[in-house]
């Protein structure tokens, strides 16, 4: 499926969950101070593992960084 | 027995449901390095730090801004995170709920900026977005201009504060107006934080003496020749003020008056 | 580590021979009481306090002005006596030599005025005086206009500090001329003490940020609301503008600049 | 004799010393923070007791008292 | 033969379809009587001036408001009605619908403040009436805040010039925010009318040499001791700050640099 | 009928036994040519101007500088030779004695700088100086700091005016102090020129709005980028700031206050 | 019938005219600088012979006063 | 004779009034502006003519230029 992640069109296979795009998407393991919307829409962390994707869909995956 | 200073001592700082001993507030960006801006934070004394949230690289293990969240959490700070670069009230908003979710706060450092050039806050934009946040039950520390009139609909529409600029974003100005800031403190039930356009430490301890409640800097420290230094006369300066205002100045006098006695002069 | 913050901790102002870790001098005049003045004299952190020599009065035992002298001693300040009241360079040499017969010191703060309705310095009889006690020995602190020439011609006398005004004595105008102050010290290696015309805790910042070594101040703390907090102030007020200036501020700049990164925002 | 102190016209007996002029006239027996001229001249304390006065002499008796 | 010289002598003000040679614009409230009043417009140079619109009072056969319009405009002056006391975009609009019919022009000073304590416009409601004035086919005027902001909205929703406060209404406290004014006249291809707070001949100098294009004013005139010779000194000051501002002040120096010549100088 | 406008037309300046109808004075150096110097004066109304006196070059028939007396003379001005560049009371009595042989007037404008770093005037030499050429016979008009302490003795010596500066020659810094030459102004009855450091038109209005008497410009003119147009601005400005002085500015007011009238609003 | 005139309930005999009124209300027979709205519209100039009025009419009169 | 003119030393052959050297070191015949000191001592106008010089007098000669 093609997903659009942080504005940028990326290939994953059909059938990820969110956790799995995020994890293979970020390389990361924790998600401390990261946050995710589906859509438009947040997704809180834990449902992360039992929300599923399809192509089109479009995500924003956001942490904090240093700001003013 | 110097109920005064007694009551210096406890003088906390409230922001909705929160309390801090200190009245400085410190933006987190444009340090030299990430060791000058933890040691920064530190001798300042601050409790309440800012911070953005951006987008994540692609696969970048243990990249940095990940270790940010948890080394400020690991310090003790408190978090503000701030919504920068947003243009619209929609913008704002996502970005507000983005970083409830991410960093576990209710409290949002709200901007919403007009454009690029100036970076000032739009009064439309800002004031729906703030009414949106409060009823979605943020605790909402707009980032606003110095107009009285903005002020008092932000508060009408539940803000927790007050945070008025004291001259534009990075300038370093200082306070452009401190004629508007007296009539916003005169008008407002809510702390007043200035921030924005503060460039060195005097310019706090004015902001102090005008009867506002804290400050938030950052570029003054971060780009200082020696922010750990510029960082600790920031605390001093905020104590300085706050004390001078709770201290109530002399009245100006245009005409010169001696301290020492006149009384008992010799060789008359 | 960070050899600035050490560099700080040593940085003490040198006045002749004398070493003071404190950048404040303090009046003792002028306060609501006694215990106010010399629990205010405690908060500030100031080690050199100033005072007046004025007549005895007849047949008073025990009176106030005698313990004045040992009750600062005891407490371990070192006393700049003045020569307040002095209109010409002859009373002020006299009176300089009445103080130092007195309290045991050579330091003197040298105040020679032209006039009781300004308070302001006489330039002629100040040099004179200023000539005539380097000459004796004294170590010599001239209360002076923000002349810089002035201020050069006492430092070719051979005086130990310049001590310019802010504004006239007792007004708490503020710094009425910065960029005077800025060239005095721009040309001399003298320290410079900033006395006179200073009115609140920001004022006191300022002075130190255009690089002056020290103040004095005395009515503004001594006509405060509430003295002793407004000398706290003051303490921190000079902590603050004195690691501002070695800090060195951000440059001011004409247009905004973001401190929170423009990279990786969310939604566009 | 008619001794000038601090401005003043005072009678005093004849043939006292300057120490004992200071001691009637200001009721103290301590002189921390004191000085004193004798017409116009600095006397340091350790010549007020052998230093005589007489009718018409001037005396400046000061003391510190708070200052700015 | 001086190309800028006469250049000046064609500095029109132009503002929509309209010209001026004046650049002061004057109210005609609060004058001790209405001969000053007429004579301080006459002596200004003013050729557009501000009235207000007020419910007629029952029965009073040849009042005074009614010969006001007659009395401006025999003697030539082109009037500025203003929705003054207006604190709603409905009240301004149909107030400005009123003075459109009563004085049969389609210029219009748009005020609608937040409260009478401050009397500053409210964004929100200035923005919503100028946007709809602007479509019934009025020359928009609008007395606004000093945010640049807002400004840039007003211009964008059709305005003919941006008026911003130099500081609120009637203070006569000069020009609050000399850099907001700069930006907005670096930002806006529009006039801007330098409206409220001035309060004597220097403050308007000020504005022009800001770059402004025109200033308004009324309590610094009516309420001065000599309404008459103000309104003289205030029309000098706005051709003194115009000129200056054209003829491009010279660079400001640190230090100090002689005008007479150096060389050939004697006795050496 | 308005005894005020009267008096203004009457408002000659005053300067020991001389005249004048404008309160502007200039300097003659430093403009990118003669033309535009003669035009600048012409058009800035100045009546008294400034010259210095040089050494003639050797065989050099016909040069400039024989020229400017004649051509000054012959267009109507009163000459004011200066003794620019001397740093002692010899020099100076020495330069004006030779300016008196060689212009045939008594004015004369007394300098006595300190260094040529600052170009700021030394107050014993000037002191000195004045009184030696008063007693001589000539009108003083001394170039003087902006200490009070010295105009009152420049005063008490017989100088005909005092000439404070603004700030340093050359710099354009505008009035560094202004309070001091409000105690100037109010301790003297010498006319108050203000000279040096003026740099645009506001600065020139300010002046007058101070109470002072006369300004003396030349780099504000001879540097701007269009001097004649500045030149014209100049005249304006002290204009506007005379008579606004004249005319009392209205008190300055912390709180908004209209000047429409707040009875019969519609709408309510 | 009953009026309501700048705010203040006035009595007028029924069947005047909006010019009528405005003239026994203002009690002047030029009108310059002044205009009407009637129920929140303004009534021009040339209507004010033609338009009739009801009871519970509500009329705004302004004109021209010096403002700021 | 050796005469110092505006601090230069200039060699002028003796026995030249005050006028004649003045005439030849400015080459200039009319003197509006002008003024002269000799040995630090102001020389007016009228007595040029009849000053005489010897060598090592030392002559200032100056004239109005612009000034601030």
């Amino acid at each position: 499926m093609i997903l659009r992640i942080n504005g940028m069109p990326m290939e994953y296979e059909n059938d990820l969950t969110l956790l799995e795009v995020i994890q293979q998407q970020t390389g990361q393991k924790q998600f401390d101070g990261m946050a995710v919307a589906l859509n438009g829409e947040v997704i809180i962390r834990k449902k992360w593992e039992t929300t599923s994707l399809q192509t089109k869909d479009s995500l924003e995956i956001l942490q904090a960084v240093s700001g003013g | 027995m110097i109920g005064k200073e007694e009551s210096i001592r406890d003088d906390l700082l409230r922001i909705g449901d929160y309390e801090f001993g200190s009245r400085v507030l410190l933006g987190t960006a444009a340090y030299p390095n990430r060791q000058t801006m933890l040691e920064s934070l530190k001798v300042s004394g601050a409790e309440l730090v800012t911070i953005s949230l951006r987008r994540v690289a692609p696969n970048q293990p243990g990249n940095q801004s990940e270790n940010l969240y948890r080394i400020l959490r690991e310090r003790g700070f408190t978090l503000l995170p701030n919504t920068a670069g947003c243009f619209s009230a929609r913008e704002a908003v996502m970005t507000a709920e983005m970083a409830r979710e991410a960093l576990g706060t209710d409290l949002i450092k709200l901007e919403v900026i007009a454009d690029e050039e100036t970076l000032l806050p739009d009064p439309h934009e800002l004031l729906e977005a703030a009414d949106t946040l409060v009823q979605k039950g943020f605790t909402v520390l707009p980032y606003t201009s110095d107009d009285p009139v903005l002020a008092r609909k932000l508060e009408d529409a539940g803000c927790a504060a007050i945070m008025p600029l004291a001259s534009p974003i990075g300038t370093g100005l200082g306070i452009a107006n401190p004629h508007n800031l007296s009539i916003i403190r005169a008008r407002t039930q809510l702390p007043v934080v200035v921030d924005a356009g503060l460039g060195t430490a005097s310019d706090v301890t004015q902001a102090f003496e005008l009867g506002c409640d804290a400050v938030l800097l950052n570029t003054a420290i971060a780009r200082a020749e020696h922010p750990i230094t510029m960082a600790s006369a920031i605390g001093y300066a905020a104590k300085a003020g706050r004390q001078a205002y709770l201290a109530g100045r002399m009245p100006k006098k245009t005409h010169a008056e001696s301290a020492s006695p006149l009384q008992g002069r010799a060789w008359r």
